[in-house]
């Protein structure tokens, strides 16, 4: 079995959506805001293949009694409480997300998980400049100029005299070289993005395919 | 392995250290700030000065507690600014997770002032349709929120009866963490002609500093540096001691300036230690 | 019936504004294809070095000397972003690699449809390599969509199973700093590569090697080793050559007063 | 400096906050280094994290967009009405509720499981992923063209337009008066970004002035870096002092 009929429905289904970004056409159109909408079905599908494969991993760590095999409880615990609470807990109208116990959950649990593991980046970006910012080179020099003088020009650290341009430089930093090399950068992503998904489309990019055996 | 090396390979975990303490520190014992204020939040501070006793404001309260360290030491001042000069406050939101603290800083806030729900102030909770309920509202209020948070019908509520849109109001502020403020400039300001102040979080501040130029928006308080700027402002007008955004802004600063110092301490090894030894050296010891 | 297919076609318009995005799509779709026959037709093309590429091999090697595993994630973003794509054609050849030397290749995934993706690319590239009996697909692991939990999961492998090599291509938001810092505290290699411009900066100081967005690109077309596929680089190249003229003229004249070069590119209103 | 309250055991809220406080110290606990607190933590939020999502899709996705449209579309088979049950109106033309159309999605939804039951179907899946990978790739064609490449260009253009008020008139943008600064800022800027460009073109020999360029283009590209780097500073502490205004204002009740 070949990979055929596959690299026809990717050029099949690529070739809609393109057509649609161009083509005033109501069918087309239609059909395509139809696709848009829920191609995300497939992606709720395959959450269960998601949900198998990490069922797999905390079961065999769970039979092996593995190094750590206790956490897998943990996993297996806060994944069930919110799944009963989410998926089959009603409490008057309210259900899923917006049921007190689900919501408590995340507001309790989910969220401040979240939001600390976010917060440590301040403890990393002050450990990455350390040791990153060394004037090796003249690029590692420019890189750590532009950093200092930026952060500089963020807050009130150094007041008076000279140093009440720094918050101007800051903003001709971000605004002139920064901006040039981003546009770059965008336009070499857009062009290398776009001859990708032409790629895809047009069958020679196939790897994503896997095998074709069988 | 000398001082030199020693500076060059600081252990992560002191500087995690010293970032813990030096933000910690003014978070706990926060000073009076010697900071420039800005030309947009001045404005924006001038702009709700000149509210007239009496008249009515609406807050769009569009940030959750995910935003507060941002947003809501702005959102503070500005109560107090306005209650302090017996403003009546209409408060709705467009985010979801927002109406709970709005009414817990609302509620907080008014009892300082002796201010009524209902009668100088009311919130009208949240209702799903960003740009649709900032349209709405410039035909009726009273239709798109027929009720206010807590369900209590806004026929019954005292401080609703004479107001039905953005003609009632002298100045709608968006207190916003995503891109509400679009819908209101567009919706608000440049439908219906209400004036419009702003404070916006820092990733989205730079979106909306066209708005000011164009005069489309009377004032804009940006982030944290603009929260503090406004605390600033409130300290000399009203005596307002400085709060949360000050606290914030001395230890952004102070953990700026940690992250300077180590830059320099890495490269001040870096650099006696290339002069100490040389190349032949080096390399022998690879 | 065919009068009425007629009519239907003719009712066909392309959407306004949108010229100009028509013109070049179909000028880069002319060289992708004029580059594509010339490949086919036996030409090869040399592509200049790109340091993080020739670092691949060798940090493969490393992780196989030490004995070590190799850890690979695709960034945080589903198959639907081309990113992520890219990054996939990387694994197959990073996968092949490991597979003839017998190193270890974790994958741990964010979403679930790119975790089934890359099960079947290193399942082929262990199957080519004739060791499809070392492939172990539990390697190849779904942890969570939610960005952080991911991120604290993924700091936990790195900082438990340490990796000798680390490579992060794909899509990446705030987490990027995250993860290149641990994985740069155990003292991995790591290959950085991403197109999201906003995290660049970070895989920069914290990375050994670091893919700079198109160079991600780049990369997976290089990679392949097939002479159709890199042609594309050259079509890319076409691209940038044409819209490097096209700033260059266009600002000169622009700034002598003409509104043209602006109305092309769909810039006046 | 008054503890005036530490958050109550007793009530759900003030439960709830000592628990996101346990759980924020077990994530801080990571700065020192792996140990059984993290670990716990860890392994909590990855279970929580996958079980909340599996009720979002369910909710937000499955629910009302595959059961309920089937089920309409079932019980309007079920009154005869053939078309309403596709979703199409009486002309044929197709109306916003898809109904029974969602067969195909389900059905490609369907497909993906197939490779976990059995590799001789692995092939079925795979038409599922061509079709979603080749939507998206039909998306980001034209998407990746306009708002990437064209934007950029037309924002690099635009700054010399605002120079002319003859240009700037006809593209309806505001004239500028160029003053020095203004006009060395806009050359740096066209060179920076024309130096960047050069940067990335990968089938031509790094010669000559193609290697300047090229040069010229990473030294932006590094001062950018740097610039990014520390404007997102200021932001990454704001979340940290977001966490630590929770555990002392919020938990320890600590004010000032």
């Amino acid at each position: 079995m070949s990979n055929r009929g596959p690299l026809a429905v990717a050029f099949i289904a690529g070739m809609l959506m393109i057509g649609d970004y161009f083509l005033d056409w109501g069918p087309l159109n239609s059909y395509a805001e139809w696709v848009q909408k829920y191609y995300i079905i497939i992606a709720a599908f395959a959450i269960v293949l998601g949900v198998a494969s990490l069922f797999k991993l905390h079961l065999g760590k769970l039979k092996r009694k593995e190094d750590g095999w206790r956490y897998s409880i943990v996993t297996f615990f806060g994944f069930f409480a919110m799944i009963v609470t989410g998926l089959f807990m009603t409490s008057g109208d309210l259900t899923g997300t917006k049921h007190p116990w689900n919501a408590w959950l995340y507001t309790n649990v989910q969220l401040p998980l979240g939001a600390t593991m976010f917060s440590l980046l301040a403890f990393f970006i002050a450990s990455a400049a350390y040791r990153a910012f060394r004037a090796r080179s003249l690029e590692a020099t420019l890189l750590l100029l532009a950093a200092c003088l930026v952060m500089l020009g963020q807050v009130p650290i150094l007041t008076g005299g000279v140093f009440e341009s720094l918050p101007e430089i800051k903003q001709w930093i971000l605004d002139i070289p920064n901006m040039a090399s981003k546009r770059a950068i965008m336009i070499g992503v857009g062009l290398g993005m776009m001859s990708t998904a032409l790629k895809i489309i047009f069958g020679i990019e196939r790897t994503y395919l896997g095998g074709s055996e069988e | 392995m000398n001082i030199w090396d020693k500076l060059q390979s600081i252990d992560r975990r002191w500087i995690f250290l010293v970032m813990f303490i030096v933000i910690i520190i003014p978070l706990m014992n926060p000073k009076s700030l010697d900071i420039n204020v800005s030309e947009p939040t001045r404005k924006a501070f001038e702009r709700i000065e000149n509210v007239p006793s009496g008249s009515n404001v609406l807050i769009s309260w569009d940030f959750d507690p995910g935003s507060q360290a941002e947003l809501l030491p702005t959102a503070k001042a500005m109560l107090h600014q306005l209650f302090e000069k017996n403003v009546n406050i209409v408060v709705i939101t467009l985010w979801p997770a927002a109406p709970t603290l709005a009414d817990t800083t609302l509620n907080e806030i008014s009892t300082l002032y002796n201010k009524q729900e209902g009668v100088d102030w009311v919130n009208l909770g949240f209702k799903p349709g960003l740009d649709i309920v900032v349209k709405s509202m410039g035909s009726d209020i009273h239709e798109i929120f027929p009720a206010d948070d807590k369900g209590k019908r806004v026929e019954n509520i005292p401080l609703m009866k004479d107001i039905r849109n953005y003609d009632d109001f002298n100045l709608v502020i968006d207190l916003s963490a995503g891109s509400s403020v679009d819908f209101y400039v567009e919706q608000a300001h440049g439908a219906y002609g209400a004036d419009l102040v702003a404070a916006a979080t820092g990733v989205m501040i730079g979106d909306f500093y066209p708005y000011l130029e164009a005069n489309q928006l009377q004032g804009l308080v940006g982030a944290l540096v603009g929260a503090a700027e406004y605390e600033k402002l409130m300290e000399k007008a009203y005596g307002l001691e400085p709060d949360k955004a000050t606290a914030g802004m001395q230890a952004q600063a102070k953990a700026h300036l940690a992250i300077i110092i180590f830059i320099v301490l890495g490269n001040i090894g870096f650099f006696a230690k290339r002069k100490k030894t040389s190349p032949k050296l080096e390399s022998l010891n690879k | 019936m065919i009068f009425n297919f007629l009519n239907l076609i003719f009712q066909i318009q392309i959407k306004e504004g949108k010229g100009p995005v028509f013109l070049v799509l179909v000028l880069f779709i002319c060289a992708l294809v004029f580059f594509l026959d010339k490949a086919r037709k036996g030409a090869s093309f040399k592509i200049r070095k790109i340091a993080g590429l020739d670092a691949v091999n060798e940090a493969i090697g490393r992780a196989t000397e030490m004995g070590k595993s190799i850890l690979y994630t695709t960034g945080l973003e589903t198959a639907s972003h081309i990113a992520t794509i890219a990054s996939l054609t990387i694994l197959s050849r990073v996968a092949k690699r490991a597979a003839r030397y017998g190193t270890r290749l974790q994958v741990p995934s964010f979403d679930p449809i790119v975790m089934t993706l890359s099960q079947e690319i290193v399942r082929e590239s262990y199957l080519e390599e004739g060791m499809i009996d070392s492939f172990r697909k539990d390697d190849i692991f779904y942890l969570t969509q939610e960005q952080f939990a991911y991120t604290a999961a993924v700091e936990g492998v790195l900082i438990r199973e340490k990796p000798a090599t680390v490579f992060l291509m794909g899509y990446f938001y705030a987490e990027s700093l995250l993860l290149a810092e641990t994985g740069n505290s155990i003292g991995a290699i790591q290959i950085a590569g991403t197109d999201a411009v906003t995290q660049l900066p970070f895989f920069i100081v914290s990375c050994d090697y670091t893919l700079i967005g198109e160079e991600l690109y780049a990369a997976s077309a290089y990679l392949s080793e097939d002479s159709s596929i890199i042609s594309s680089l050259k079509a890319q190249d076409f691209g940038k050559a044409l819209l490097w003229i096209f700033l260059f003229i266009g600002s000169i004249f622009t700034f002598f007063g003409s509104v043209k070069f602006l109305s092309i590119i769909g810039g006046s209103s | 400096m008054i503890f005036n309250l530490i958050a109550p055991f007793n009530t759900p809220e003030g439960l709830g906050i000592w628990i996101a406080a346990f759980l924020t110290l077990c994530i801080f606990s990571f700065l020192y280094k792996d140990n059984p607190f993290y670990k716990f933590a860890e392994h909590l939020f990855v279970g929580v994290s996958t079980g909340y999502y599996i009720s979002i899709y369910y909710w937000n996705t499955l629910k009302p967009n595959l059961i309920d449209e089937l089920r309409k579309g079932f019980s309007a088979l079920g009154e005869g009405n053939v078309q309403k049950a596709f979703g199409l109106d009486e002309n044929g033309s197709i109306i916003a509720e898809p109904h029974l159309r969602m067969v195909v999605p389900l059905m490609l939804g369907i497909f993906i499981f197939l490779i976990f039951i059995s590799r001789k179907n692995a092939w079925l899946s795979r038409i599922s992923f061509a079709w979603y990978i080749g939507v998206a790739s039909g998306i980001a064609i034209p998407a990746s063209m306009a708002t990437r490449v064209l934007i950029q260009a037309q924002g690099s253009v635009r700054d010399f337009c605002i120079f002319n008020a003859g240009c700037a008139n006809a593209a309806g943008l505001d004239p500028q008066t160029a003053t020095t600064s203004l006009w060395i800022n806009s050359a740096l800027l066209l060179i920076g970004t024309l130096c960047a460009v050069a940067y990335f073109f990968f089938s031509l020999p790094s010669k000559g002035v193609l290697k300047a360029m090229n040069k010229v283009g990473i030294y932006f590209l590094m001062i950018s870096f740097g610039a990014s780097f520390g404007y997102t500073v200021m932001a990454r502490i704001s979340l940290l002092i977001g966490r630590f205004q929770f555990l002392f204002y919020d938990w320890l009740g600590i004010n000032i």
